[in-house]
C-alpha cells in the first residue's frame, strides 16, 4: 500500500470507505489525527461488514431468546442446548464478492472461514451446508462460476472431513453480476466446554495460533461492503487463497488444546484479520491490549504495521491464554507444525496500542472505536403491493403430466446431484438423511462422549427470494416457515435459526424497504414459532450498475430429533400405502414456479403464510412421525403439490394412483398452486383411520390423494407418465449445463 | 485380531474406520501417529482416508515417504496384513506396496456416491466373507480414484486374481456407465501378490450400518477379524 | 507450432502446495532446498504457423481460461 | 542458484485434464487447438553454488518424490 507513509487527504478518507462525517467522528474519538494504521483500522471496524451499521436498527427486531438459547446473536456463533448436556454450534456467513471474483477460491475461503467461526467456540464441526444462488443459466459467466464455486465448497470441505450435507442452488438473472455464495456450518460441543472471545486477566499472554500473515486480501471487509461496478472485475484486488490443510491442522490443535485447561479467550482472524479479532477480544473483555508487530509471523517481507492489522490471510486464531498453561500450549502447536507467537498483552489501558520496529503505530481507545461505531437509520419505503392472481387469469395446461415433467427439469426444480456428489457427505460416518431430502440428517453420540445412538440434528437452508421480491415481508415469513416445515418433514423438533441477509444498496430506500420488511417478516415467523435467531450475518451492496438482486434473506435452521429411526424420509417407502395431503390449498398461482417456468409471467403476490396454521400441522405431523407411523414425508414448497408428489416418486422409483382434484379447484391451482403450511406424507393402510380420527379430532385439513405402486404417475383424468422418464427430466439439467463430463 | 490405524496430518476418515473396527471386531484399533517410528505389535494396519498432507503434490506422495511407512513396509514384507482405503491406497500405492497409480478422476471432479462393488475373488484373508461375484452397494468419496497400470502389469495382476474389486451395474456386469473414475478394467481394489496388502478406493467403513445406507462393508472387517484372530 | 505455458502464482499469493514439497525435501534431507513454487505447464499444439499470431492466441486463451489473473501470471514460449 | 523442474505425463498415459483444456479452448472458438497436455512446474531454491551437484540434488529429488515415475516424466534446468 503506498499510501502508508502518505498524509490523511480527503481522497485517502473516501479509499478507506469512510464519509467525511465519520472522519470528523474519528478525529473526536482521538482528539488527534490518526495514524494511516489507526485510519485502516477504523476504516475496517466501521465497514458495513464489520459494523453492521445500516442493518443494526432492523436487526435488533428478531427474536434471540429461547430457554434453550445458550449464546445469541453477537458471538462467533449461535449457541443452543441440545439435551444430555450437548450443545449444537452454528452458522452461516456469505462469501458473494470474492466468489464473483475468484469463484474457487472465493467459495473455499467462505467455508474455511464458517468452519473457524464455529470450532473458536470449542464445537467440532459435524456438518456443512451452503446456499447458492447464480445467475440465468445461459449467461455467459454463470457456467464457470458454477463450477468453480462447486469445486472450492468441496475442495475446502472435503479436506477438512467435514460433510457437506445439504443446501440450495437457484439460478435468476438477478445475480448474473452478483452471485451468492452463503455457508453454514453447524458444529458439536459440550455445554459446559464452550469457548467466547471476551479477553481476560489482566498481563495474560496474546497468542497468535496457526498460519502465517502474508499480503492477502487487505480491505476484504471493505471490498465486501462497497457495490459492484463494471471496473471492479478489471481493478481485481488480491483475493485470499484458502489452506485447507492448514486448517484441518489448527483445527485439531485447537480442540486438543480446548480439551485441556489452558484457554480464556479465543477468537479467529475472519476478515480484518488481526484488527477485528483484537478489537473484539479486548472490547468484550474491556481491557486494553499491546501487540508487537514483529512478533507476527509473515511470510512475507517488510510488512507494515497497517498490512499485518488489515491482512484477510485464512487460517489464523487469536488466544489469550493462562501463563501457566503456555508450555503445553505451545507443545500442541508444535506437535501440529503450526506457528505459535506470543505477541501481545492484557494491560488495563483500555488502549488498543500497536508497535512494530520500537514504534508505536496505533494507540487508540478500544471502547468507543466499537460503541461509537456509527449507526444509520437510513430511510427505506415499502415495496408496493402486488396484485392477486387468481387462477382464471391463467391459462390453464392441455397437458398435465408435460408440465409436471418440464417442471421437474426447470433449472430451481432439477435435481442438484450435479453439485452435492462433488461434495464429500459421508466422511465422519453419521450421516442418516443424504442430500435430496427435505433437511439433512446427521447422527451424534448420545452425550457426554456416549456411543453414538438414536439422537440426530436435522439441518435445512431456505429462502424463495422470487416471494421476497414481490412481498419482502410475506417472503421473510415464508423462507423461516419453510425452514421450520423441512425440519418438521424429518421429524425434528426446530430449535434455531441462523440467517445471512443478502441485499442491495442500503443508500436505496426500496432496497432498505426490503431489507426492513423481510426482518419483520421473519422475526413474526420466529416469535410464531418458536424459533430464535441465534446467529447470521449481513452482506449488502449486491449489486451491479445499480441494478440489486432479488432479497435474499437464506435461513439456516437447526432441530433435534430423538429417534431418527422413526425419521421418514421423501422417498415413497412401498407400494400400498395410502398419500394424504396435509394443510389448506386454495390453489394459489401468483409468483409461482408453474407461472414463471410455463407461462414466462414472474408476478403477483405470494402466497400468504400463516403462521398459526403452520405450527399447527407441523406439530400434528411431527407427532405422527414420532409415533412411528409415517412411511414417507416431504414438504411442499416450489412447484406445487404435484412437484412434491413427482419426487416422492423420483427418489423411490415407485409410482402413486391418483385421484382427481376436488371440482372447485382448477387442475394447475390445485397441482401446481403453492399454498403454504403443507405436507405430503404417506402411512401403511393399517393407520389411515388413527390418522384422520386424529386430523379430525384437531381440526387438521387434509385430503386423501391415492396410494403409492407401480412404475408411473397415474392422475385420475390427466393420464400417467412414467417415473423414470420424470427422473431423467429431473437429472439431466446440470449435467447439461455443466457439459457431458460425468 | 489386534490393529492399529496410521494417522497423517490431514487425515479425516480414521474415526470411521476406528468405530468400524471396533464395532466388528471387538477390540479397539491403536492409532499411531505418523511422526511415530515404530509400530506396535499389531495383526493388521490400517491407512485411512482423508487428505494426508493436504493431497499437495500428488495424493498419498508425501506420506509415502514418512518414516512410519517405512516401518509399515517393512512388516508388510514380513506378511503383517496392511489396509489402505482411499487416500490410505492412494498411500501405500506411492510407497510401492501396491502396483500402479491414482490418477485423477476421468469426469475431473470429486465424487461422493454408492457404487456397486463386484467381489473378484473370496480366495484372500479381507475377502473371505464375500462370494466372488457378489455386489455390493459401498460409497466412494475421492478426487483422485482412476487406477492405472501399464498393460503388462493389468494382465498380471488379473491373471495372479490380484484384483480385489471391481465397478460395476447393479447386476454385476461391467459398465463404462458405472465406473465412477474411469479406473483401467474397473479396478476399485488391488491385492499385492501375497494378498497380504489391499487397497481399495470406496469406503466400507462407511457401510456398517443400514440407518446410514448399507451394511455391505461389515463382511470385509468380519473375514479380516476371523482370519486374523490371534 | 507448439506453445509452452507456464502459470504460476502471482508473487506474494500464498502457495501451500509449494510449502508442502519444500516440507517434504528438507524431511528427506534435501536440506539445501530453500522456498519452492508450484505452477503448472500446458503445452498446445497450434494448427498455426505465423508465430506472432499463434503468440496473441495463446495470450488470449491465458487471459481467457489457462490462468487465473486474478491470483496467477503466466508465459508463453513457442517452438517450432 | 533455482532449478526449474517440469513434470509431465509418460506418452501413451491419458491426460484427462488435457483433453479437458482442449475441449474448452474448442468451445471458446480457439479451433487451432489440437493435443493438448497438462504438467507440472515446479520451482525449487537452492542453497548450492555448484552446478553438477546441484542436479544430481535435483534429479534425486525428482526420482523419489516429485515425479511418479510410473506415469511421469521429468526434466530439470538450472539458473543462476
Ligand atoms: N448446494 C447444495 N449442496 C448440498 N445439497 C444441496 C445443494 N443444493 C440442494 N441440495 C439438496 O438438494 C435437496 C433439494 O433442495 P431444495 O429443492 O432446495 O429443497 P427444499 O425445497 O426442500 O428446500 C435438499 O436435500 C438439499 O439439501
Ligand atoms: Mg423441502
Amino acid at each position: 500500500m503506498s499510501a502508508v507513509a502518505a498524509k490523511i487527504t480527503p481522497n485517502t478518507i473516501a479509499e478507506h470507505g469512510l464519509t467525511s462525517e465519520e472522519y470528523d467522528l474519528i478525529l473526536e474519538i482521538m482528539g488527534r489525527e490518526p495514524s494511516m494504521t489507526e485510519l485502516g483500522i477504523f476504516s475496517v471496524m466501521w465497514s458495513e461488514h464489520c459494523s453492521y451499521k445500516s442493518s443494526r436498527v432492523h436487526l435488533k427486531k428478531l427474536p434471540t431468546k429461547a430457554p434453550w438459547v445458550i449464546q445469541g446473536p453477537g458471538e462467533n456463533a449461535g449457541v443452543i442446548d441440545i439435551g444430555d448436556g450437548q450443545a449444537a454450534i452454528f452458522k452461516m456467513e456469505s462469501h458473494n464478492h470474492p466468489s464473483f471474483i475468484e469463484p474457487y477460491q472465493g467459495a473455499a475461503t467462505g467455508v474455511g472461514g464458517i468452519m473457524r467461526d464455529v470450532f473458536t467456540m470449542g464445537a467440532r464441526p459435524i456438518a456443512n451446508l451452503n446456499a447458492l444462488r447464480f445467475g440465468a443459466p445461459d449467461d455467459p459467466k454463470t457456467k464457470h462460476l458454477v463450477s468453480g464455486v462447486v469445486a472450492g465448497i468441496g475442495g475446502y470441505g472435503n479436506c477438512m472431513g467435514v460433510p457437506t450435507v445439504g443446501g440450495e442452488v437457484n439460478f435468476h438473472p438477478s445475480y448474473n453480476g452478483n452471485i451468492l455464495v452463503n455457508a453454514m456450518t453447524v458444529g458439536l460441543a459440550d455445554t459446559d466446554k464452550i469457548f467466547y472471545s471476551a479477553a481476560a486477566g489482566l498481563g495474560n499472554p496474546v497468542i497468535y495460533v496457526g498460519a502465517k500473515t502474508g499480503r492477502d486480501g487487505i480491505h476484504g471487509a471493505t471490498m465486501a461492503s462497497a457495490e459492484f461496478n463494471e471496473d471492479s472485475e478489471e481493478k481485481r484486488p488480491t483475493v485470499q487463497v484458502g489452506d485447507p490443510f492448514t486448517e484441518k491442522l489448527l483445527l485439531e490443535a485447537c480442540l486438543e488444546l480446548m480439551a485441556t485447561d489452558a484457554i480464556v479467550a479465543i477468537q479467529d482472524m475472519g476478515a480484518a484479520g488481526l484488527t477485528s479479532s483484537s478489537v473484539e477480544m479486548s472490547s468484550k473483555g474491556g481491557l486494553g491490549l499491546e501487540l508487537d508487530l514483529d512478533k507476527v509471523p509473515v511470510r512475507e517481507t517488510g510488512m507494515t504495521a497497517y498490512e499485518i492489522m488489515l491482512s484477510e490471510s485464512q487460517e489464523r486464531m487469536l488466544m489469550v491464554l493462562k501463563p501457566q498453561a503456555m508450555a503445553q500450549a505451545r507443545a500442541i502447536f508444535e506437535k501440529w507444525e503450526l506457528d505459535f507467537a506470543e505477541i501481545g498483552v492484557l494491560t488495563d489501558t483500555g488502549h488498543l496500542v500497536l508497535k512494530k520496529n520500537g514504534k508505536v503505530e496505533a494507540d487508540m481507545p478500544v471502547a468507543p472505536l466499537v460503541d461509537k461505531a456509527p449507526v444509520y437509520q437510513r430511510p427505506w419505503v415499502p415495496t408496493p403491493p402486488q396484485p392477486v392472481i387468481t387462477a382464471n387469469q391463467v391459462p390453464a395446461p392441455q397437458d398435465l403430466m408435460a408440465v409436471l415433467k418440464q417442471l421437474v427439469a426447470a433449472p430451481d426444480l432439477a435435481s442438484k446431484r450435479w453439485v452435492w456428489e462433488q461434495y464429500d457427505h459421508l466422511v465422519m460416518g453419521h450421516t442418516v438423511q443424504r442430500p435430496g431430502g427435505d433437511a439433512a440428517v446427521v447422527l451424534i453420540p448420545a452425550g457426554k462422549g456416549g456411543a453414538v445412538g438414536k439422537k440426530a440434528l436435522a439441518m435445512s437452508s431456505d429462502c424463495t427470494p422470487r416471494y421476497c421480491q414481490a412481498d419482502p415481508k410475506t417472503g421473510g415469513a415464508q423462507a423461516v416457515a419453510e425452514s421450520w416445515r423441512n425440519l418438521t418433514a424429518v421429524g425434528a423438533r426446530p430449535l434455531a435459526v441462523t440467517d445471512n441477509m443478502n441485499f442491495g444498496n442500503p443508500q436505496r430506500p426500496e432496497i432498505m424497504g426490503q431489507f426492513a420488511l423481510a426482518i419483520e417478516g421473519m422475526a413474526e415467523a420466529c416469535i410464531a414459532l418458536d424459533y430464535p435467531v441465534v446467529s447470521g450475518n449481513v452482506s449488502l451492496y449486491n449489486e451491479t450498475n445499480g441494478k440489486g438482486i432479488l432479497p435474499t434473506p437464506t435461513i439456516g435452521g437447526v432441530g433435534v430429533i430423538a429417534d431418527v429411526t422413526k425419521s421418514p424420509k421423501v422417498a415413497f417407502k412401498s407400494a400400498g400405502d395410502s398419500i394424504y395431503l396435509i394443510g389448506e390449498t386454495a390453489g394459489w398461482l401468483g409468483c409461482s414456479v408453474f407461472l414463471r417456468e410455463i407461462h414466462g409471467r414472474e408476478e403477483g403476490a405470494p402466497p400468504p403464510v400463516d403462521l398459526a396454521a403452520e405450527r399447527r400441522n407441523g406439530d400434528f405431523v411431527r407427532n405422527l412421525i414420532e409415533r412411528g407411523l409415517i412411511t414417507a414425508c416431504h414438504d411442499v414448497s416450489d412447484g406445487g403439490t404435484l412437484v412434491a408428489l413427482a419426487e416422492m416418486a423420483m427418489a423411490s422409483g415407485i409410482g402413486a394412483d391418483l385421484l382427481a382434484r376436488p371440482k372447485e379447484s382448477p387442475d394447475h391451482a390445485f397441482w401446481f398452486g403453492e399454498d403454504q403450511a403443507r405436507y405430503v406424507l404417506t402411512v401403511r393402510q393399517a393407520d389411515v383411520a388413527v390418522l384422520e380420527l386424529q386430523a379430525k379430532e384437531i381440526g387438521i385439513a387434509f385430503r386423501y390423494l391415492g396410494k403409492t405402486g407401480g412404475t408411473d404417475l397415474t392422475l385420475a383424468g390427466a393420464g400417467a407418465i412414467s417415473v423414470s422418464e420424470l427422473k431423467s427430466a429431473h437429472e439431466a439439467f446440470f449435467p447439461k449445463l455443466m457439459g457431458a463430463s460425468k | 485380531m489386534k490393529s492399529a490405524i496410521v494417522v497423517f496430518p490431514g487425515s479425516n476418515r480414521e474415526k470411521d474406520a476406528e468405530a468400524a473396527l471396533t464395532e466388528i471386531t471387538g477390540t479397539p484399533p491403536v492409532m499411531v501417529w505418523h511422526r511415530d517410528t515404530e509400530l506396535p505389535k499389531v495383526d493388521l494396519v490400517l491407512v485411512p482416508g482423508g487428505f494426508s498432507y493436504g493431497d499437495y503434490l500428488r495424493c498419498g506422495a508425501i506420506a509415502a515417504h514418512s518414516p512410519i511407512l517405512r516401518e509399515v513396509k517393512a512388516r508388510a514384507d514380513q506378511g503383517m496384513a496392511v489396509l489402505g482405503i482411499c487416500n490410505g491406497f492412494q498411500i501405500i500405492t506411492e510407497a510401492g506396496l501396491l502396483p500402479g497409480v491414482l490418477q485423477q478422476n476421468a469426469g475431473l471432479k470429486f465424487v461422493c456416491r454408492n457404487v456397486n462393488l463386484r467381489v473378484e475373488t473370496s480366495q484372500s484373508l479381507f475377502t473371505s466373507r464375500y462370494e466372488k461375484g457378489q455386489v455390493l452397494s459401498i460409497p466412494v468419496a475421492h478426487h483422485e480414484g482412476n487406477y492405472y497400470a501399464d498393460e503388462k502389469t493389468l494382465d498380471e495382476l488379473e491373471s495372479r486374481d490380484q484384483v480385489a474389486f471391481r465397478y460395476c451395474a447393479p447386476d454385476g456386469s461391467l459398465d463404462p456407465s458405472h465406473n465412477p473414475n474411469g479406473s483401467q478394467r474397473a479396478i476399485a481394489g488391488v491385492f499385492n501378490r501375497t494378498k497380504n496388502v489391499l487397497g481399495l478406493m470406496p469406503h466400507p467403513e462407511n457401510a456398517i450400518r443400514e440407518l446410514l445406507g448399507s451394511t455391505d462393508g461389515r463382511g470385509l472387517f468380519k473375514a479380516m477379524a476371523e482370519a486374523l484372530a490371534a | 507450432m507448439k506453445a509452452r505455458v507456464h502459470i504460476t502464482l502471482k508473487n506474494g499469493v500464498l502457495d501451500p502446495q509449494g510449502r508442502a514439497i519444500a516440507n517434504a525435501l528438507h524431511s528427506l534431507g534435501f536440506d539445501k532446498v530453500g522456498d519452492v513454487r508450484q505452477g503448472k505447464f500446458i503445452e498446445i499444439d497450434l494448427k498455426e504457423s505465423d508465430k506472432a499470431k499463434a503468440k496473441s492466441e495463446v495470450d488470449q486463451m491465458c487471459a481467457k481460461l489457462l490462468a487465473n489473473t486474478v491470483i496467477e501470471n503466466y508465459s508463453v514460449d513457442l517452438v517450432e
